[in-house]
């Protein structure tokens, strides 16, 4: 690994995949300050509904005590957003680590291995992704809730299984192409063992495009997080705040011409998906020297030597 | 599965200079094969479905004496990269055998697997043909250069150090300091290639199987890293497998030299004894296309057609038959041949293509080769005329020397050809040939191969 | 090879089909602009083919391109190009466009990748001829395709194939008849055998060689392989960091190279009469910043204290023969004063500098 | 190399035995997760509503009774016979509730799907022409919106927004139910039906009642549109035969379209195929949200009623759905491009 210069490639990035790198790690930032400081910065507990015994209104319109109103839970808005924050942080991390994890490892096997192992782990891996993702989330929350209840982990987890794939397909592949480069071939031309080989020659350089799926998958995580929220079937409200829940409460508050509820837990979705979707893509255009312009600068020709050469004839 | 003879019973005449070495040459390859199975794309691969197979390698037997350079001459797809993986263990021989005799006696490569194949490692050892891809991109140099004593639990820590450093010195990457821990993408194509070098050499192996060293590099270094190989053969004794495509450089480079086509050797022998006076008429071919910066020199008139035959179908017979100038009756016509004919015939200026075509009818049947081929929609009569037409108007084509009869059968006209031989090697000269036009004896002697 | 160089044509009336005057093609790049072609000057007559050689990196592609305006964004060129005499340089880029193709053609280097492989040959065909001849009819296209592969030895029987069902020489074959089927004037043959086995490579230079036979087509062969500019071409120019520092008769320059660079060049390379290696040391410079006088001086092993300060002159030689090079002129009866003819004391050149 | 142009049926053919293995994946999958893993599907529907015996009547009626193994061997041979089972909560033939449902949900991916190809491709192509030109950064910056913004809260919003500025234009539903009650039920497909009937106040009604929720689930489709669209247009700009093109002397604007915009349109089909899967779980969202008759909706209602069974047969006709686009995608792509031959 040569972290050194992997920064340095993407310090010396130019032009539009640099703005929009910047830019995504910006809000991507923020909503982490909004996760870790939860505490400080939002005025009130996620599932609190009173201060010093005196309840909230039910859907009040923003005021000095409630900044962006409250909801017909008679939960502060603005804090629901903030500690929504960290339920996403949290339960989008911990799935993203874990399925890169096994499928990293899954991926880095199966490609280099080959032969039927690998013709079978592609094929199930292959039907997993071709299935809805919302759906297998909703299938394995489903099952979990039974189990282990319907907090944090358990939402991690039903999400966990439905990235899996993804990062397995793309470290097969380019374990697969990998695995014919010459530089494998040296290798084992040397003696290197497979496990050598797998983990000195292969995964370096494999690895390198977990960053950009993972923080796609992220983004992509974050939205069926929300959906299961949604559909209810995410996170308990007496667990953790949970923007897709605060939306699912919210409908008819809409029709009702009533925006605020809805508006203000979106936006925060769109915000951070959006953050996360241009870090990857920025990260992509950097890393990936096939997306990568070499930018040509314009060159103006300066005027001629004067003290041009003669020329005989 | 065949033990490991006790006492090579080999001639002792190119016993090597070491006292603990045993005679004969370094390797010896034996009717060596090495097929592949082609597999369609990704549905048929889950199905099982079509799988063909690919003669990388199909009886192939040459021997590398110590201290020599062997050159391996052939165009893309000839095989002799396989050859060089083979030798290494990197290309799995589906039949036939390789030995290697060396420090440890005398070992079936062919029959090593895993721990084995990679001791074998230490002796025999590969330079490739790119330098950019042969480097692991996220090692530096010097972690590069010393894998194979790491790998090997040879050398670590100081004494890995001085061995790097000293095989760096050697392939003339000096000052070791500025080179050891730069990554190749800071390295220009020569000084990576003698990285590549020093990591062969690091082991001190006894042969080096170097894949086409220098076509990849800059036409400014290529004299340089031959150089530099002539002089590691000569300080640390070492054997060369030399693969190239380039018989200039082979000429140059190589004492002896095996000319490939489409898996198999149809020519070797001494450098000198190749270069003054081909058998083979694909050797000829070589010698007079490669574009050489003699102004003397003249464009051949006669170059064999065609490309290099699909080796999942090789033709029948020898396989340059269908490109050979020379070809005789035995040398396996078939079916495939007649398309050739018919469609060069077609791109003459003048042939009436479109009436001719209509009277042919199609064509693609005559992929599936056979010994005997049928033809014509309309008019069989019009069809014998017309193929007779295109014999006239060629009738030095070699393909009608095995064109053994042509008729109308009533309804098509019936092209039947003369049964074909497939040539080995035999002795002609001071060469091997494999073709017919060197039947057995014709040479000298077929006494035992020097 | 007396058809090749000895019976040169002379010129046809209306003169050079290429004229090309001190030109100069710069990129713009994060380190400084890059000199890739910095002031080249030649002729090209009718029919007639010139082999451009040199080392990688020293300007040969740019140059090709360069003359048919085929330059990346941000590339700049200036001189002057006159195409039959005609001012290429302040063309419009409609203009540019009508003649790529119809007056001035292109055969790259990697057939593979040079056919869409979504379009038959038939269609590559029928539309290079309709965005030329807008009412050509469907009978005419075929017509003239097929006699276009013809000469290329393509058999009718393929003309509507995909580009996926031929192999790599085919294609290359049907590259040129592509590039050639609107017969243009002047061919820039981009490294155009690179790709190809040694026995394909001879037919497709077998073919470019008898060009001049079927079409009036001038052509520049870029390549790195001097054997096939012995085999093919008319003359030779030889390229060294952006500038052509010899050209003539390819016999002649081969025969009897006047720069010192021609000569070592000839000399480092591996041929058939090879009976002892030898190599120029070093590598082409850095074209955002080349060396000061001669660019080839730091490598020369001849260079002289002149060489290091002072731009060689180009000089016409005896034998059609035209040089930039201090050696050449003082060989030729040019006095230099003696500090400027002291041999240059020579910088080691180590194998850090190595290509 | 030989022409084997003729192996396209070939290709379909050993296209659609693939059908079969890939069938049995996702239907092994559907069993493992819904009836392996789970427990006992009569308990967790109707275990709060009956008694002990009454449960294991029920359980044995159903056949849950019996070893795994046969279950799930009844299981693949009565998918194999399109018969997905009965509901344990209401007792409806699933296949009925396919035939109610199914015809909605279709019009609602098919209508966008139009929605996202209308918007996506143009401004996709628009974007990588002007690559890294403000114009590429807005349009980028659109998609990367739409994809992110959730389609249940732009539904939501648009609802909100219609009712506020559009009063009288319908936000729910799939047609009055005047409507859904006079035109007759033929195809299952109510637009079809509606056409059928040459009905045209309820066509303008259907239609009417489609435009939003299909606007809403194309604005998220087309995000992904507009990405695939955009790479792949400059990844075939900088392609070989591009310059070769040029070089010939072809029009900038004829190279565009017939060598770079046409090929960077190949592997779009294929992703698009892939998307089939994402089209689907906007579609459960977009129902609920808009109150859609459609499967998606059905599919929250029975998971919300623990409905096992329901549950299992709806998926596995997703599953089915999924096996047949991506067989269609591909024979699709063969037939488009001809480098894909067998």
């Amino acid at each position: 690994m040569r972290a050194p210069r992997f920064v340095s490639t993407i310090w010396n990035t130019k032009g539009m995949a640099r703005w929009i790198l910047l830019v995504g790690v910006l809000i991507t930032a923020v909503f982490l300050l909004f996760a870790l400081c939860a505490p400080w910065i939002a005025p009130y507990d996620f599932n609190q509904t009173k201060v010093d015994g005196v309840k909230f209104p039910k859907l009040a319109s923003p005021s000095g005590d409630h900044w962006l109103g409250t909801n017909d839970q008679f939960y502060d808005i603005y804090s629901r957003v903030v500690w929504g924050a960290r339920t996403a942080v949290l339960v989008v991390l911990l799935s993203i680590v874990l399925s890169a994890i096994v499928g990293v490892l899954l991926g880095l096997v199966s490609g280099y291995v080959g032969g039927w192992f690998d013709r079978i782990t592609l094929f199930l891996m292959d039907a997993l992704y071709s299935f809805p993702s919302l759906l297998l989330a909703i299938v394995f929350s489903f099952m979990l809730r039974e189990r282990i209840g319907g907090g944090i982990v358990a939402a991690a987890l039903s999400l966990t299984a439905i990235y899996i794939p993804q990062y397995y397909r793309v470290v097969r592949n380019t374990t697969v192409a990998a695995r014919e480069a010459t530089y494998v071939e040296a290798a084992k031309a040397i003696g290197a063992k497979p496990a050598t080989i797998m983990r000195k020659y292969l995964f370096g350089n494999v690895v390198q495009s977990v960053p950009v799926i993972g923080t796609l998958n992220a983004a992509d995580a974050l939205g069926t997080l929300a959906a299961l929220g949604f559909l209810g079937l995410g996170i308990a409200p007496n667990e953790a705040s949970d923007w897709g829940y605060d939306l699912s409460r919210a409908l008819d508050d809409v029709s009702a011409g009533n925006f605020a509820p809805a508006l203000w837990p979106g936006l925060a979705i769109i915000l951070l998906v959006t953050g996360l979707t241009l870090v990857g893509e920025g990260l992509n255009e950097t890393l990936n020297p096939a997306l990568r312009r070499r930018r040509l600068q314009k060159v103006t020709l300066p005027p001629r030597d004067t003290t041009d050469p003669e020329v005989v004839r | 599965m065949p033990t490991k003879p006790e006492s090579p019973d080999l001639s002792q005449e190119d016993a090597g200079p070491g006292d603990d070495v045993p005679p004969g040459p370094v390797i010896e390859t034996d009717g060596l094969e090495v097929h592949y199975r082609l597999q369609g794309g990704a549905l048929a691969r889950v199905l099982g479905l079509r799988t063909r197979t690919v003669k990388a390698l199909d009886g192939v037997t040459v021997q590398l004496h110590r201290g020599e350079v062997l050159g391996v001459v052939g165009e893309s797809g000839s095989g002799k990269t396989t050859l060089g993986r083979a030798l290494l263990g990197l290309a799995p021989s589906t039949q036939g055998s390789i030995t290697y005799r060396g420090r440890d006696g005398e070992r079936l490569v062919s029959h090593m697997k895993g721990a084995e194949l990679r001791r074998l490692r230490t002796d025999v050892q590969m330079v490739f043909q790119d330098p950019s891809a042969a480097l692991n991109p996220s090692m530096t140099i010097e972690q590069a250069v010393g894998h194979p004593l790491v790998v090997h639990k040879i050398a670590r820590g100081a004494e890995l150090r001085r061995r790097v450093h000293e095989a760096l010195e050697r392939v003339g990457l000096a000052p070791v300091e500025r080179f050891a821990s730069k990554y190749p993408s800071d390295l220009s194509g020569g000084q990576k290639q003698r990285a590549v070098i020093a990591r062969a050499i690091i082991l001190d192996p006894e042969v080096l199987v170097a894949d086409e060293p220098i076509s990849m590099l800059d036409m400014s270094v290529r004299a340089k890293i031959l150089q530099l190989m002539l002089d590691l053969k000569r300080d640390l004794g070492l054997s060369y497998v030399y693969i190239t495509h380039d018989l200039a450089s082979a000429k140059y480079f190589c004492d002896r030299i095996a000319i490939m086509y489409l898996g198999r050797v149809v020519e070797i022998g001494p450098t000198e004894e190749i270069f003054a006076n081909p058998r083979h008429p694909y050797t000829k071919a070589l010698l007079k296309a490669i574009p050489d910066p003699d102004p003397e020199r003249m464009l051949p008139r006669d170059l064999p057609r065609g490309e290099i035959p699909d080796a999942a179908e090789p033709p029948l017979g020898c396989s340059f038959h269908p490109r050979c100038p020379e070809a005789v009756a035995a040398c396996g016509w078939e079916s495939r041949d007649l398309r050739v004919v018919l469609d060069q015939h077609w791109t003459e200026r003048g042939a009436d293509f479109d009436t001719e075509r209509r009277l042919v009818g199609d064509l693609d049947h005559l992929d599936a080769p056979s010994k005997r081929a049928t033809l014509g929609k309309g008019d069989p009569a019009a069809v014998l005329a017309l193929m007779e037409g295109v014999r006239a108007e060629n009738p030095d084509e070699p393909l009608w020397n095995g064109v053994r009869s042509m008729e109308s059968d009533g309804s098509k006209v019936v092209v039947e050809f003369e049964e074909g031989v497939d040539p080995a090697l035999r002795r002609a000269g001071g060469v091997d040939v494999a073709c017919v036009l060197y039947p057995d004896g014709a040479g000298s002697d077929t006494a035992a191969s020097d | 090879m007396t058809s090749l160089t000895k019976d040169q044509t002379p010129a046809r009336p209306g003169g050079p089909v290429l004229e090309v005057r001190d030109l100069r093609v710069w990129y713009g790049t994060d380190r400084g602009p890059v000199r890739a072609v910095d002031g080249v000057t030649f002729d090209l007559r009718p029919g007639e083919i010139l082999g451009l050689v040199g080392e990688s990196g020293c300007g040969k592609s740019t140059l090709g391109r360069g003359l048919l305006g085929l330059l990346p964004e941000g590339a700049a060129r200036d001189g002057e190009l006159r195409f039959r005499g005609k001012d290429m340089l302040t063309l419009r880029r409609r203009e540019q466009y009508r003649m790529r193709g119809s007056e001035l053609g292109m055969i790259f280097q990697e057939p593979l990748t040079r056919l869409n492989p979504m379009m038959r040959i038939s269609d590559h065909f029928a539309e290079t001829l309709r965005a030329h001849e807008r009412r050509i009819s469907k009978a005419d296209v075929e017509q003239r395709s097929l006699e276009a592969l013809r000469v290329m030895g393509i058999p009718p029987t393929r003309f509507r194939a995909y580009p996926h069902e031929f192999s790599g020489g085919m294609r290359q074959r049907i590259m040129i008849a592509l590039a050639l089927v609107l017969r243009p004037a002047f061919v820039v043959a981009d490294e155009p055998t690179t790709a190809l086995d040694v026995l394909v490579e001879a037919q497709i230079i077998r073919i470019l060689h008898n060009l001049r036979a079927t079409y009036d087509t001038s052509m520049l062969l870029i390549t790195h392989n001097l054997g096939i500019v012995a085999e093919a071409c008319d003359r030779v120019a030889v390229m060294y960091a952006g500038k052509v520092v010899e050209i003539g008769p390819a016999r002649e320059v081969f025969s009897n190279p006047q720069h010192s660079y021609t000569r070592e060049l000839l000399r480092s390379t591996i041929s058939l009469s090879t009976t002892g290696l030898n190599f120029i040391d070093g590598a082409p410079p850095d074209l955002t910043d080349p060396p000061s006088g001669c660019h080839f001086h730091p490598r020369c092993p001849d260079a002289m204290q002149i060489c290091a300060t002072t731009e060689p002159p180009v000089r016409d030689l005896p034998g059609g023969v035209r040089a930039a090079c201090w050696a050449a002129e003082v060989a030729h009866g040019r006095t230099l004063d003696e500090d400027a003819r002291r041999p240059l004391p020579r910088e080691a050149i180590s194998v850090a500098d190595e290509a | 190399m030989s022409a084997a142009s003729g192996s396209l049926p070939r290709y379909i053919l050993v296209r659609l035995l693939l059908v079969i293995p890939m069938m049995w994946v996702l239907l092994t999958l559907v069993f493992l997760l819904l009836r392996v893993a789970p427990g006992d599907p009569v308990t967790a529907a109707v275990g709060d509503k009956l008694g002990p015996e009454e449960l294991d009547a029920r359980r044995a009626a159903l056949g849950l009774d019996r070893p795994m193994i046969v279950q799930y061997l009844e299981y693949l041979g009565d998918a194999a016979r399109f018969d997905f089972g009965t509901t344990i909560s209401d007792r409806r033939p699933v296949l009925e509730i396919i035939q109610a449902q199914g015809g909605a949900t279709l019009t609602l991916t098919v209508g966008a799907f139009l929605f996202a190809c209308l918007i996506g491709i143009p401004l996709g192509r628009v974007a990588g022409r002007r690559r890294d030109t403000p114009l590429d950064a807005g349009i980028r910056l659109f998609g990367v919106v739409s994809y992110a913004a959730p389609v249940f809260w732009v539904g939501l919003m648009l609802v909100g927004l219609v009712v506020k500025y559009v009063p009288g234009w319908p936000t729910f539903g799939i047609a009055d139910p005047e409507t859904i009650f006079y035109v007759p039920d033929k195809t299952g497909i109510l637009l079809l039906d509606a056409i059928i009937a040459n009905d045209r106040i309820s066509i303008v009604d259907i239609l009417q009642h489609h435009v939003l929720p299909c606007f809403t689930l194309g604005l998220l489709l087309s995000g992904v549109i507009i990405r695939l669209v955009r790479v792949n247009l400059i990844r075939t700009l900088g392609d070989d035969y591009v310059e070769a093109a040029r070089a010939r002397g072809i029009p900038e604007r004829q190279v565009i379209r017939k060598h770079a915009f046409r090929n960077a349109l190949v592997p779009v089909i294929t992703v698009i195929g892939l998307q089939f899967a994402l089209t689907l779980s906007g579609a459960i969202l977009t129902e609920r949200t808009f109150n859609w008759p459609g499967l998606g909706d059905t599919l929250v209602d029975y998971i919300t009623a623990r409905d096992y069974i329901a549950i299992q047969g709806l998926v596995t006709f997703f599953a089915l759905a999924i096996v047949v686009v991506s067989l269609l995608v591909d024979i699709l792509n063969a037939l488009v491009d001809p480098r894909v031959r067998y």
